[in-house]
């Protein structure tokens, strides 16, 4: 035995809510200096284990089992950042208010200057460009990436000796991605215990000392990272782990050249003052998939919700069948609003809290196509269960689903318009291997099935833009580059999507720093 | 909201149209009235030869349209026109009564904002237990007694009882603040309602704020509680009371009526209660400016407190 | 712990809510005047009013006005304030926001009483005018209260999500946006209805709508206070029943509101 | 004048006057517009600083005939319509002495045909043009007509004499009354005192301070709190909540306030004199005056001026008589009969006594629908329109209450009673020099109102006013606006 103690413990864990256990029989230490991972598919329990070392349970849960949690403070990146991110407060004050107890030791002079400085580095060591201005900004002003970001920051800046990361990935491109796997795992050496909940198996891989494998709300398998990989035992592991794709297929060129059904041209986006994204000339063709790609922050979302007419503020035209768009969706009629649906990035927030799911999605039906409620209703349920949520899950109000439940019930509340163009904005992210390949199946059916369909794919991972016909680069606002899938990822032309493509290979390759 | 600085030079701009408005809106009133000031003057004496000389006198034979025109002109220069029942200039009247009206708002909104705001968030930190129960009861008791009832109460327990404090500002005239023992009990009157009134709207915002994600990570990173709720929660509950401080300022500077009359304070209410009962036109059309700046200014003040506290609140579709 | 709120502000509403609706019934003929402000005895249990009425008799008849005028003024109030607020909460035309808040404000400028007392002489409104009066100075209140607390509702993407699936706007700001500020509508829907009460009364006293010497709780109160040393029961009981109408009635409201949120 | 009766108190250890102190009168006030030119005057306020600063050549005594001021004599011609005023030696606070030509152009300031006074249509029966000084100290007056009861002008409300010239009074006005000017903060407080040169005897107080608060519970509790010594005009309910408990003295001025119901006797239904009468019958006098005065006055008898000189003592007390009275309306062919009485608050008791007055109508069979107007525009809306409405007098001589009301071309004619005969017995009135002869006139008058006339005098209310324990002096006898009415000169502080 070493002299090392654990930072936290769990032992024989079960959470049951309404006497369905969500978790059940979880055992977990976390060592200082190591990285404990939690990997397994949508609703297996990652956050809900996660939340037990930081004290927390939802509401009404019966909860048995040792829990040990941290002394002192426990840092947290929570799966849906934006939530954690008080809208009436600057980035500056909200972590200012963290800092501000890191530095009272010192002379009062200096406490300010202090403060300051540890801020930045944190937003720096959190990979946020142009820190200073950050401060500055409300969360709302911020991509999705960038919030997340932020949050991480706020771990950082507390020194605490342990962190739970949920999914601290999923809204990063690779480039940032790999910065941040840098960034934990120096954390990890200067002796925080740090508990990964992620599906990423590319940043488990890289990070963990110890992986857990859950299913269902048991632990399948646990090891070390590297014997894990090298020979699961379990099969759902196998499972989980042949979930990995490189972005091999990129599929084949569409036959013919199919009238377009999408046309943006000359696209520029601001926010208030500040052009963010400027798209000449974009065009999306029947049954295509165009995948954006880009890093965090590059204007993906923007674009995306252009075309939705969700961000008014742009200049340049958007032709549906040469006919052009309203900027906004209010003025959109029906058909057009049912044409162009868009799946938000943040599904929680996208959710009403009060009402369940199902009638949520059922209401796009009755809405968007009029159909009668018992018509929508059914196909509501059968579209979800074909995404993999139960009825069961789908009657419950949407805090009561885990982060990649949620996803999926946001594509499915799309889906029921029956859209033509159809915009998901990182819907995979939060999913592990299998349910995501399961998702980018069912999407890729849909295209097949209804030639009416196309899809704009907005992704920061390289292996899902390949399923796109074409790609679209974006860096920092400009469209830097489109064109076949392949083309795009075999030998790309601009010098940023070289730099992406080499970055994800490397990471893939699982070189741990 | 783009442009702030061009959002607020709308809104004042704006204020200046809202303020002709309510000028207008009152001296149409006014004139409709029964009665005008002659007759008001004649009191028990109405001899109607009397009503016309004084009319006469007044010129109060000319039409409206001109008496509304000439008045406005003179409000260009800055000058308020001249008292019907008097002929004082009626920036004398304003004059004298904004101090004493000043100074209990200004009292009254020091203590109120901390108490309410308090008692609000005191409530909502212990939603559902004593301190809630007792707080939310007792703001609605005291809200749904009457000013004059509380303020006689006070009156009564305070000063005739005790004889702690004096029972009205009698012949202080203007210069209260050198008998602040007599601003006491007028101040907790006028207190008594807003209190009530702003800490629930606090406490019902804040329940909210504090059930939050947002509030919970403040927690779990070990944020003082004090600071959780008024840096963090707060701000994110106040926009609603901001509203309600305004109006109740607005309602502070437009003469609180019943309290000067009750402690014998000659502010702005009494002056407006006068002019009317004198159907002194021009008095009542300047306080009419006066408050509808002032109300222009505290809504404008409002709602940027509202964009400071919800930044996120311009919808973007 | 909602539960025994609820019956403790149904116990504190149901006294006040039955003595008004039901009081009229049980009142007999008027018995002869006595002196005003007498204390209890010639069978007058709660002593007599300012013009030498029975006050218990008054207590009775005097409910159902208040609750009625009262009422129907906050209800109306919120009928016409809630979509102003929310329709300006949640359009993105700046000019047509204004055009609904600004004109408002034109009517907040104007104080209440004064407002009243104006409108009030000229035009010389029943009690359904008087209703409609007292509404009609609550409403820019209650339009920039309700706007407030909706713009940031209305700015999340749980809205936007809904313009996306094409939901009427009847759905959006009712059931969404309404829904999410409910609990600081209803802090002010409760103050409100007090408000509302003695504006009634005050306005009562000036001349308007009820009868200055109506049975009517508010009005008591307002006019028996002369002899509050004489005769204080002609103040306090209408006074209590005042209290115990929006103390009960917030409860109710406050713990069913707690109960809906709680699912 | 010390001996009619001035003394609060029955104290006789505080029998001897003090001197010194100052004391703090509460009026209701006409807030920020208001002027210390007596000419002006037209609240009690005003009547009450303007006595402080300034005299008439005659005031009313308690019963309401004129007693002599700076006025020292006054003789008629055998015409009665030329008067030798004499001027006793009095003078203004600067020092001047006080002369016939100060009197002449006071009452032509006051008569100013551009002006607007309130004295001006009292003292129309002068010919300013005509009357001139005598002498020094000597006025004499020419008339346009005989007046018996010329010195009830003199005494007419708001008639002061100021020294030539005055214009400007609230700067430093001066006067010859009892104190001199210090301070005034219109709509706040006026500060004044003693003048020590004063005719009648310096007053006892070193200083007055007049105080507006227009709430009579701020009164109240200002005077309970010791912030005042004086208020003047409390509730009935206030003051039997306070009387006799000790702390505070009730002072009730008997027969201040008339309260009727006014009948335009020239409109239907009231053009019958029957259902004038049935209404007469109607009343319930007690009850009305303790329900709407809540007992703080005295029933009435159809009849001005009870107490009053001249007045009609010996007419039997109506008495409520439903019986009757429906038997009178159905002779007029008024059964079922629905009339609409005016009220406002504008005075105190005037809702409360319509809302009594209605319920006895009921019983008469008759509905009176009440309806409550402005109270700002009340004297001067129920002057002509309407049928029935709530009135009320302040205390006034019988004769200016006759020639103000009840003669044809009366400005003031609320009950529109035009009758010649009336008129020609008011002439005679005026006309007859013996007093005994002139009573008689006033009698036969009287019984014609009492019988037929169009108000419905119910009651006379108390006008009360409270002191602080230690203010003595204050006359109980005086009805408000009579020379001991808010007369601070003799009062003073034990
Ligand atoms: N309301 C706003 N005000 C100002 N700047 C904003 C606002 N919203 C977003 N931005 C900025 O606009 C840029 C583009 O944002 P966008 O959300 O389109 O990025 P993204 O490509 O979707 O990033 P991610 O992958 O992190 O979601 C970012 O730099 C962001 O900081
Ligand atoms: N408050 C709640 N009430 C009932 N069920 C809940 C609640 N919260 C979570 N669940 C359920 O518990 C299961 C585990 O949830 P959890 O959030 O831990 O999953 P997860 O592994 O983090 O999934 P994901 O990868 O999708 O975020 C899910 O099926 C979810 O529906
Ligand atoms: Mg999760
Ligand atoms: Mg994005």
């Amino acid at each position: 035995m070493t002299a090392v103690t654990e930072v936290a413990e769990i032992k024989d864990l079960r959470v049951e809510i309404e006497s369905r256990a969500i978790v059940d029989g979880v055992s977990l230490r976390v060592l200082p200096g190591k990285v404990t991972a939690l990997v397994g598919a949508s609703g297996s329990g990652k956050t809900t284990t996660g939340l037990a070392l930081l004290g927390e349970y939802p509401a009404g849960a019966r909860v048995s089992g040792d829990v040990r949690a941290p002394d002192g403070l426990v840092g947290y990146v929570p799966q849906h950042p934006a939530s954690v991110l008080n809208p009436a407060r600057r980035i500056g004050a909200l972590l200012g208010d963290i800092a501000r107890y890191q530095v009272r030791g010192l002379p009062r002079a200096r406490r300010r200057e202090a403060a300051r400085e540890r801020i930045l580095r944190a937003l720096s060591l959190a990979q946020l460009p142009d820190p200073a201005a950050m401060l500055r900004r409300y969360p709302h002003q911020l991509s999705g990436g960038q919030q997340q970001r932020v949050v991480l920051a706020q771990a950082l800046l507390l020194g605490a000796r342990a962190v739970v990361a949920d999914e601290p990935t999923t809204g990063q491109d690779v480039l940032t991605k790999r910065r941040i796997v840098d960034q934990l795992a120096a954390v990890a050496r200067q002796g925080i215990g740090i508990v990964l909940l992620s599906h990423d198996l590319e940043v488990v891989r890289t990070l963990a000392d110890e992986v857990l494998v859950m299913r269902g709300g048991r632990v399948v398998e646990s090891g070390p990272a590297e014997r894990l990989w090298l020979a699961p035992r379990h099969p759902w592991t196998r499972e989980l782990l042949a979930g990995q794709t490189q972005f091999s297929a990129g599929a084949p060129a569409l036959q013919g050249r199919p009238r377009p059904v999408l046309h943006v041209r000359g696209l520029t986006a601001r926010h208030s003052r500040t052009t963010v994204l400027r798209a000449p000339e974009l065009t999306l063709r029947a049954g295509e998939c165009l995948a954006v790609v880009g890093r965090s922050g590059s204007g993906k979302t923007t674009l995306g919700r252009c075309l939705a007419g969700l961000h008014r503020d742009h200049d340049g035209e958007i032709l549906l069948d040469g006919a052009p768009l309203p900027r906004s969706l209010r003025d959109r009629t029906r058909d057009q609003l049912a044409a162009v649906q868009y799946v938000f990035q943040d599904a929680k927030a996208a959710f009403d809290e009060h009402r369940p799911v199902l009638d949520q999605v059922a209401r796009t039906a009755i809405r968007l196509r009029r159909t009668t409620q018992g018509e929508a209703m059914a196909e509501a349920a059968s579209t979800l269960t074909t995404l993999g949520l139960t009825d069961d899950l789908a009657r419950r109000s949407p805090h009561r689903l885990s982060g990649g439940e949620l996803q999926r019930a946001a594509l499915a509340r799309a889906l029921l318009a029956r859209p033509r163009v159809l915009i998901c904005d990182e819907i995979t992210s939060g999913l592990d291997s299998v349910t995501r390949r399961g998702i980018l199946d069912t999407l890729t059916g849909l295209l097949r099935d209804r030639h009416d369909l196309s899809l704009v794919l907005i992704t920061h991972d390289l292996d899902t833009a390949a399923l796109g016909d074409r790609i679209a680069v974006l860096d920092a606002g400009e469209l830097v580059e489109q064109g076949q899938a392949r083309e795009v990822l075999t030998s790309p032309r601009h010098p940023f999507t070289v730099s992406l493509v080499e970055t994800s290979v490397r990471l893939a390759a699982g070189t741990r720093p | 909201m783009r442009g702030l600085r061009s959002w607020v030079a709308r809104r004042l701009l704006l204020g200046v149209a809202q303020t002709a408005a309510v000028v207008l809106l009152v001296f149409v009133l006014t004139e409709a009235l029964p009665g005008d000031a002659a007759v008001a003057l004649a009191g028990d004496q109405p001899d109607p030869e009397r009503i016309a000389a004084i009319r006469e006198a007044m010129d109060l034979d000319r039409p409206a349209h001109e008496r509304l025109a000439d008045w406005a002109a003179g409000l260009l220069h800055g000058d308020f026109g001249t008292s019907l029942a008097s002929g004082r200039p009626v920036s004398t009247y304003i004059a004298d009564g904004f101090g004493p009206t000043l100074l209990l708002a200004a009292l009254t909104v020091a203590l109120l904002v901390p108490v309410g705001v308090g008692l609000g968030v005191l409530a909502a930190r212990h939603e559902g237990r004593l301190a809630d129960r007792i707080v939310s009861s007792m703001t609605l008791g005291v809200y749904a007694v009457p000013e004059f009832a509380f303020g006689v109460l006070l009156i009564t327990v305070f000063a005739l009882r005790l004889g702690w404090l004096p029972p009205t500002a009698v012949g202080y005239g203007t210069d209260l603040l050198a008998h602040p023992a007599a601003l006491v009990l007028p101040v907790l009157v006028l207190l008594s309602r807003p209190v009530c009134s702003l800490a629930r709207l606090v406490r019902a915002g804040m329940i909210d704020a504090l059930a939050s994600p947002y509030v919970a990570q403040a927690r779990r990173y070990g944020i003082p509680g004090a600071r959780i709720r008024y840096a963090h929660a707060l701000p994110n509950a106040i926009t609603p009371a901001a509203q309600q401080l305004a109006r109740t300022i607005d309602w502070l500077l437009c003469g609180v009526i019943v309290v000067e009359a009750l402690y014998v304070i000659p502010g702005l209410g009494t002056v407006l209660m006068n002019a009317v009962a004198e159907r002194d036109v021009p008095v009542v059309q300047g306080l009419a400016v006066v408050f509808a700046v002032t109300t222009v200014v505290l809504n404008l003040g409002a709602d940027l407190v509202a964009h400071r506290f919800a930044p996120r609140a311009g919808v973007a579709a | 712990m909602p539960r025994s709120r609820l019956t403790l502000g149904a116990v504190i509403v149901g006294v006040p809510l039955v003595l008004a609706l039901l009081g009229p019934l049980f009142v007999g003929e008027p018995g002869p005047r006595a002196a005003s402000f007498t204390l209890g005895g010639g069978g007058h249990w709660l002593g007599t009013d300012f013009i030498g009425r029975d006050v218990w008799r008054q207590v009775l008849l005097g409910g159902r006005s208040v609750v009625l005028v009262a009422l129907a003024a906050t209800a109306l109030a919120y009928v016409v304030a809630l979509p102003l607020g929310l329709i300006a909460a949640l359009t993105h035309r700046t000019w047509l926001e204004e055009l609904l808040m600004r004109p408002l404000d034109v009517l907040l400028a104007v104080p209440s009483l004064l407002m009243i007392l104006l409108v009030a002489s000229v035009f010389s409104p029943g009690a359904a005018g008087l209703a409609l009066l007292v509404a009609l100075v609550n409403i820019p209140d209650a339009a920039r209260i309700v706007r407030a607390a909706a713009a940031e509702a209305a700015s999340r993407p749980a809205v936007e999500a809904l313009r996306m699936q094409g939901e009427s706007w009847w759905r959006m700001a009712v059931g969404y946006v309404g829904r999410s500020v409910g609990r600081t509508l209803a802090a002010d829907a409760g103050v409100r209805l007090t408000g509302v009460l003695y504006l009634v009364s005050t306005a009562a006293f000036l001349g308007v709508g009820v009868a200055p010497d109506a049975a009517d709780w508010a009005v008591m109160v307002d006019r028996n206070r002369t002899g509050l040393f004489v005769q204080p029961w002609a103040v306090v009981v209408p006074a209590l029943l005042i209290v115990a109408l929006t103390m009960g009635g917030n409860l109710l409201f406050d713990a069913v509101l707690e109960k809906r949120n709680r699912t | 004048a010390d001996s009619s009766g001035t003394s609060a108190d029955t104290a006789q250890a505080d029998a001897k006057p003090k001197r010194g102190g100052r004391l703090r009168a509460a009026f209701a006030g006409g807030g920020a517009s208001e002027t210390l030119d007596p000419h002006l005057s037209n609240l009690f306020a005003d009547a009450a600083r303007a006595k402080a600063l300034f005299d008439k050549l005659a005031d009313y005594g308690p019963d309401l005939s004129a007693q002599p001021r700076l006025a020292s004599a006054w003789e008629p011609n055998a015409g009665l319509d030329r008067w030798k005023v004499s001027l006793r030696k009095a003078e203004f606070h600067d020092g001047r002495p006080v002369t016939a030509d100060d009197v002449l152009y006071s009452y032509r300031r006051i008569a100013d045909p551009e002006k607007t006074f309130r004295a001006k249509a009292s003292l129309e029966p002068i010919d300013l043009k005509a009357s001139r000084a005598l002498d020094e100290r000597t006025v004499e007056f020419v008339l346009k007509r005989p007046t018996a009861e010329f010195p009830n002008v003199l005494a007419a409300f708001g008639a002061y004499i100021v020294p030539e010239g005055a214009e400007e009074f609230d700067k430093k006005p001066v006067g010859s009354g009892p104190f001199r000017f210090v301070s005034f903060a219109p709509g706040k407080s006026a500060v004044f005192k003693r003048n020590d040169a004063y005719w009648d005897g310096a007053p006892y107080l070193d200083e007055l301070e007049f105080i507006v608060a227009n709430e009579e519970s701020a009164r109240v509790n200002a005077l309970l709190g010791g912030q005042l010594e004086y208020a003047h005009e409390l509730n009935p309910a206030t003051a039997r909540a306070h009387e006799g408990k000790g702390q505070i003295q009730i002072v009730r001025l008997r027969n201040s306030a008339m309260q009727a119901f006014a009948m335009k006797t020239d409109r239907p239904p009231f053009d019958d004199k029957r259902v004038r009468e049935a209404f007469f019958l109607i009343a319930d006098r007690k009850e009305l005056v303790d329900g709407a005065l809540s007992g703080a006055g005295e029933i009435g008898n159809d009849l001005f001026g009870k107490g009053y000189e001249y007045y009609a003592g010996g007419l039997p007390q109506r008495e409520q008589d439903l019986d009757r009275a429906r038997k009178l309306l159905k002779e007029a062919g008024a059964e079922k009969l629905k009339v609409t009485l005016d009220t406002s608050p504008v005075a105190a008791g005037f809702t409360e006594a319509a809302a009594i007055f209605r319920d006895q109508a009921a019983k008469a069979g008759v509905t009176v629908e009440i309806r409550t107007g402005s109270k700002d525009s009340y004297w001067a809306d129920i002057l002509d329109s309407g049928t029935l409405c709530c009135y009320r007098s302040g205390a006034m001589p019988i004769e200016s209450h006759i020639s103000q009301r009840l003669l044809t071309d009366s400005t003031t004619n609320a009950t529109h009673w035009r009758h010649k005969d009336f008129d020609a017995l008011y002439q005679q009135a005026q006309s007859t020099k013996d007093k005994q002869d002139r009573a008689a006139v006033y009698e036969r008058m009287q019984r014609r109102l009492y019988a037929e006339g169009g108000f419905l005098v119910w009651g006379f209310a108390d006008w009360i006013i409270g002191t602080a324990r230690g203010v003595r002096g204050v006359a109980e006898k005086a009805p408000a606006n009579s020379l001991d009415w808010a007369r601070f000169d003799k009062v003073w502080l034990a």
